[in-house]
């Protein structure tokens, strides 16, 4: 009996739906609702789990196969940059600052989309899906595991690194993205597939990674480069998965469209608001340039969305209501956040400073309409403060916004010299807020938010390390003196002058 | 609008009153003044007078500006909830009827130094 | 005259991460360390799930099982995502050309049709036991605590999937088509499939997500792969002139006597931490372990006829050894 | 208008046979080099072509081979064992 004669050859779209969607069966011992308890709650109705589409259709033979190859050149060029002391390559030790932030706030939010994705690879009963987040919570967890691996070396070296962990949990700054993380896991799968897959890796993911690696490029990080680029040959697929999983819900059921809409309005101003700190890497942090946040916005949200959102137009998808607001405040936030995190620096597990001559004029160029207007007088206040040795130290506690956690920075979106402001009562206590659009998230689900971990108002309980600014440090490891404050006159910014002269003179 | 929760879904707020040990929260925005990048949060015990209030927790953190010195409190703007508010400066913040996490913004008009 | 080759030395300030530091001391920490301890958030969590506001975001009280420390869980292997795909690219490579071999060599034709539906019947519907397994274990990943712990459980998951596309490949080699629609049918309606799918169904209802580990990998995988590929199919199949099966099954034969060692190292660790988590292994393990005897004896019977007490009294055997070892003691019946 | 797709791929050696195929596969494409990588936008749709590749490459090429350098991309995929295309509905 020859069976391949018997058989016709299959193509490559029938074998793949034999060796994933073939593999599921409907249960007849257990009810599928006990076996998957978490796919009806949030209201969205799936007709056909067999209409999904996967794009890429990887199996595993060819996952480990590329997966190990990229593995494999990362950690050959990891190793030589440990062995070749490839952190004084850096342009400047300043640079750090925007890594430091990526290993605290950025890193453990790959971490916990592994888990994220690992609970929707379990919860979500359709097959296809289910390998298409199963792939994905893997690929997470590589990326959180070759930040850390890439960022150990200048640990050894360079302050700010070494807490991450404890930072994660503790840090002020970084309840920000873990807010943001926790309120996605804390969804049900769709709406944390959305999240993650849709609203944050494929409208706004390429603000985040590519002009973030460029940076990292432009400035000699090769360590950087490499965990970024090694970790963007997943995101292709990662985007396809938030891509195709909108498509799915929307085609699946016209009920689906109002429940998706809500969560992309929520879930693209929370994604704004996370991002706001890489439009200050980018303006601020980065010695040599690659591209205004200005401009990553307009080539990556502006036109790149606009593109997307269109297409999706023929489903009754409109732009997430925050779009305008964000357009907006696109000239403004790199300015308001990164004049918060100087006068804060004493807070802070990297360094803060005040640009340079040569990065005013940058800024003015990249920003016409406000640097100048707005922003310049007020740098020039505290460069006089600077020399006169009396530096800006904001030792007020700044107000958190109820719903992204930032301290309530930006400016009304129609009046760049007024703090956006906005309060609710709900059931007898007061929440505030930075904008219209985090108030209307909360006000959605006002029972989630007012469990929020702001970390002032728990500071100023003595619940975080028994209060004042000193058990403060403790409770966050910051090291005073070594990990905060202004890079000028920092040990950072000493040794690396010392170690980079001794590598090109004859000393030592 | 409620959370869509498959069970009740009912948990107190982490910041309520009761955690200050006495005291309470209230939030300071100075108007135009955005050499502080951000509203100050403050605390303080409701019994304080307003007056104190403003002397022993916001006179402090705003000395760094320019403008805190010539800070007339009789002549400030206030803004409470939206509205025009008067505050009397000798009666307690409780008095004042300010609550718990209350966020008042006070304008200094003429004062403008930074961020005209 | 000494030759140095870089051009500056510089002392580190630190060998590593304070938390490492704080777990192993001031030296230099290897990549498994780094890429694992303590990763996973475990404070000042924000929001209640609203798919079970009765959970925190990460619940070390979703299991009956206890440790002061979950990071005592740790792999042996110590395989971290690097690691992990390496070495499954290297088995996968392996693999690759042992179905190359087969499938050019003809070695299908030289077995007899009865052989090769003696080995599709038993191993095609396995396809489907692994594919439970991979979302049993992403479930363990998903909710266990601890990234030590957990993550073994994704790449046991993802090897899982791993296997069930290698079981249907060699169902479309031995049968075509054909073969994978019989697999399923006999593992929805075949008698002797029935206990088993019955089994993994009721595991899959389970929401502790160490006993899941416990049901899934402990016990059903621990008789399942030593059974079914190193005795039916390496020693059984093999000597009637299917060598061919088991080339297409050394994947499964090694990647089982590989796992067996990390999680017989959970298991022991978890039990010496105490006595109430020894009487729960002890309860979970009897308990799954009865019904996992039951489920794969009819298995077992086409192929072994008439050795089949004999070869399960022997897995069992060896299984409560494996178990005794871990100190965990159970007495199963077969 | 049309909207542009775009793909952006790692700079080296590998890719250098993947960019010259999609130069000759889409006329309407445009290629911008920047530092580390290079990136190709196309009004509404773009096509990598397996034999093109091969044709530059002088050897045989799996396209799944091409995501080890990809580094990101716009629009709808599509994907099979001849061609990877992106492109928009609009």
């Amino acid at each position: 009996m020859d069976t391949k004669a018997r058989q016709p050859k299959l193509g490559l779209r029938e074998k793949y739906r034999l060796l994933t969607r073939d593999l599921g069966w409907d249960p007849t011992y257990q009810t599928r609702e006990t076996l998957y308890p978490y796919a009806e709650y949030e209201g969205i109705k799936i007709h056909d789990w067999d209409k999904w589409e996967d794009p890429f259709r990887l199996t595993m033979d060819a996952y480990w196969k590329y997966q190990s190859e990229k593995d494999r050149k990362f950690y050959a060029i990891l190793d030589a940059h440990a062995q070749n002391n490839g952190h004084l390559n850096i342009t400047d030790a300043r640079y750090l600052s925007a890594i430091k932030l990526f290993l605290q706030a950025i890193s453990p939010g790959e971490y916990t989309s592994h888990q994220g994705f690992s609970r929707a690879g379990r919860e979500l009963p359709g097959v296809g899906t289910q390998v298409a987040c199963q792939m994905q919570a893997l690929d997470e967890l590589r990326h959180a595991q070759t930040q850390i691996h890439a960022l150990s070396n200048y640990n050894r070296f360079y302050n700010g690194f070494h807490a991450f962990v404890q930072q994660r949990d503790r840090m002020w700054y970084n309840s920000v993205p873990r807010s943001f993380f926790d309120d996605a896991m804390t969804g049900g799968p769709f709406e944390f597939v959305v999240a993650i897959a849709f609203a944050f890796e494929y409208v706004l993911t390429n603000l985040l990674f590519v002009p973030f690696m460029s940076g990292a490029a432009y400035n000699g990080d090769m360590s950087t480069v490499t965990f970024g680029f090694s970790a963007q040959s997943d995101e292709a697929r990662h985007m396809t998965l938030g891509l195709e999983s909108i498509k799915f819900l929307l085609e699946q059921d016209p009920a689906n469209v109002p429940i998706v809409q809500g969560w992309l309005d929520k879930w693209f101003w929370r994604g704004l608001r996370l991002l706001s700190l890489v439009g200050t890497m980018m303006d601020y942090m980065l010695p040599k340039r690659v591209m205004s946040w200005a401009e990553a916005w307009n080539i990556y949200g502006e036109e790149n969305g606009s593109a997307l959102f269109k297409d999706l137009a023929r489903y009754g998808i409109r732009k997430p209501k925050g779009w305008e607001d964000a357009s907006k405040g696109r000239d403004h936030i790199s300015h308001q956040f990164m004049l918060g995190l100087y006068q804060w620096s004493f807070g802070t597990a990297f360094h803060g400073w005040i640009p340079t001559d040569e990065e005013f004029a940058w800024l003015s160029e990249k920003y016409p309409d406000t640097f100048d207007r707005y922003y310049r007088p007020r740098w020039n206040e505290l460069r006089k403060l600077a020399a006169a040795g009396t530096p800006f130290k904001n030792y007020g506690l700044p107000m958190l916004c109820q719903t992204c956690q930032l301290p309530c920075l930006f400016t009304e979106p129609d009046d760049p010299t007024t703090l956006c402001h906005r309060e609710v009562e709900y059931k007898g206590e007061r929440y505030h807020f930075c904008s219209s659009h985090c108030q209307e998230i909360f006000d959605h689900e006002p029972e989630k938010y007012v469990q929020a971990w702001l970390p002032m108002n728990q500071l100023t309980q003595g619940t975080s390390g028994g209060g004042g600014l000193e058990n403060w440090m403790k409770y966050v490891n910051l090291v005073d003196g070594q990990d905060n404050g202004d890079f000028e006159g920092s040990q950072d910014q000493r040794n690396f002058a010392q170690w980079k002269h001794n590598s090109v003179s004859n000393q030592a | 609008m409620a959370i869509i929760a498959r069970k009740p879904y009912d948990f107190p707020p982490a910041d309520s009153v009761e955690h200050y040990h006495g005291d309470q929260l209230i939030y300071m925005c100075w108007g135009h003044h955005l050499m502080f990048a951000a509203p100050f949060m403050t605390m303080a015990s409701p019994k304080t007078s307003f007056g104190e209030f403003l002397k022993t927790a916001l006179e402090p953190i705003i000395a760094l500006d320019p403008d805190a010195a010539k800070v007339d409190w009789t002549k400030v703007e206030w803004t409470r909830r939206g509205k025009a508010f008067k505050p009397a400066l000798d009666k307690s913040l409780q008095d004042n009827g300010i609550v718990h996490k209350e966020y008042l913004r006070f304008d200094t008009p003429g004062l403008n130094t930074v961020c005209g | 005259m000494p030759i140095e080759l870089r051009t500056i030395t510089i002392e580190p300030l630190r060998n590593n991460y304070d938390h490492l530091e704080k777990r192993f001391g001031h030296k230099p920490a290897s990549r498994y360390q780094e890429a694992s301890y303590d990763i996973q958030p475990v404070e000042n969590l924000h929001y209640r799930p609203t798919w079970d506001p009765d959970q925190t975001l990460y619940d070390p009280t979703l299991s009956r099982i206890r440790m002061r420390d979950w990071y005592d869980l740790k792999d042996p292997r110590q395989l971290y995502y690097g690691s992990y795909t390496q070495a499954r690219a290297r088995q996968q490579d392996t693999e690759e050309a042992n179905f190359e071999f087969v499938e050019s060599n003809g070695l299908v034709m030289l077995m007899t049709d009865a052989l090769r539906q003696q080995a599709l019947d038993l191993l095609v519907p396995l396809r489907h036991v692994a594919w439970g397994a991979d979302q049993n274990n992403m479930m363990v990943c998903g909710y266990g605590y601890g990234t030590t712990f957990k993550q073994p459980c994704v790449f046991y998951a993802l090897d899982q999937l791993g296997i069930a596309q290698y079981l249907s490949r060699l169902g479309l080699l031995l049968g075509g088509q054909d073969a994978l629609v019989a697999g399923k049918q006999a593992w929805m309606e075949a008698p002797a499939w029935q206990d088993m799918r019955r089994y993994v169904e009721d595991v899959m209802a389970v929401r502790d997500p160490v006993e899941v580990f416990v049901a899934q990998d402990v016990v059903l995988d621990g008789l399942l792969y030593p059974l079914v590929y190193e005795r039916l199919v390496d020693d059984l199949l093999a000597v009637q002139g299917g060598t061919a099966v088991s080339m297409l099954t050394q994947f499964m034969t090694r990647w089982g006597a590989e796992t067996r060692r990390w999680s017989d190292s959970v298991v022991k660790t978890m039990a010496a931490e105490s006595a109430e988590n020894r009487a729960v292994l002890e309860e979970w393990i009897t308990q799954w372990g009865q019904r996992a005897v039951a489920a794969l004896a009819p298995l077992a019977r086409p192929v072994a006829v008439d050795t089949t007490d004999a070869l399960m009294t022997e897995q069992i055997a060896a299984f409560a050894g494996r178990a005794a070892k871990a100190g965990v003691t159970i007495k199963l019946e077969h | 208008m049309p909207s542009n797709v775009f793909l952006v791929l790692q700079s080296n050696d590998d890719t250098r046979a993947i960019v010259d195929a999609i130069e000759i596969d889409n006329p309407k494409a445009t290629i911008t080099r920047q530092p580390a990588m290079v990136r190709i936008d196309a009004p509404n749709r773009l096509v990598v072509r397996r034999e093109t590749v091969e044709e530059q490459l002088g050897n045989p090429f799996d396209l799944q081979a091409m995501h080890v350098n990809l580094v990101t991309l716009g629009g709808n995929v599509e994907e099979d064992a001849d061609e990877f295309a992106l492109y928009w509905d609009n």
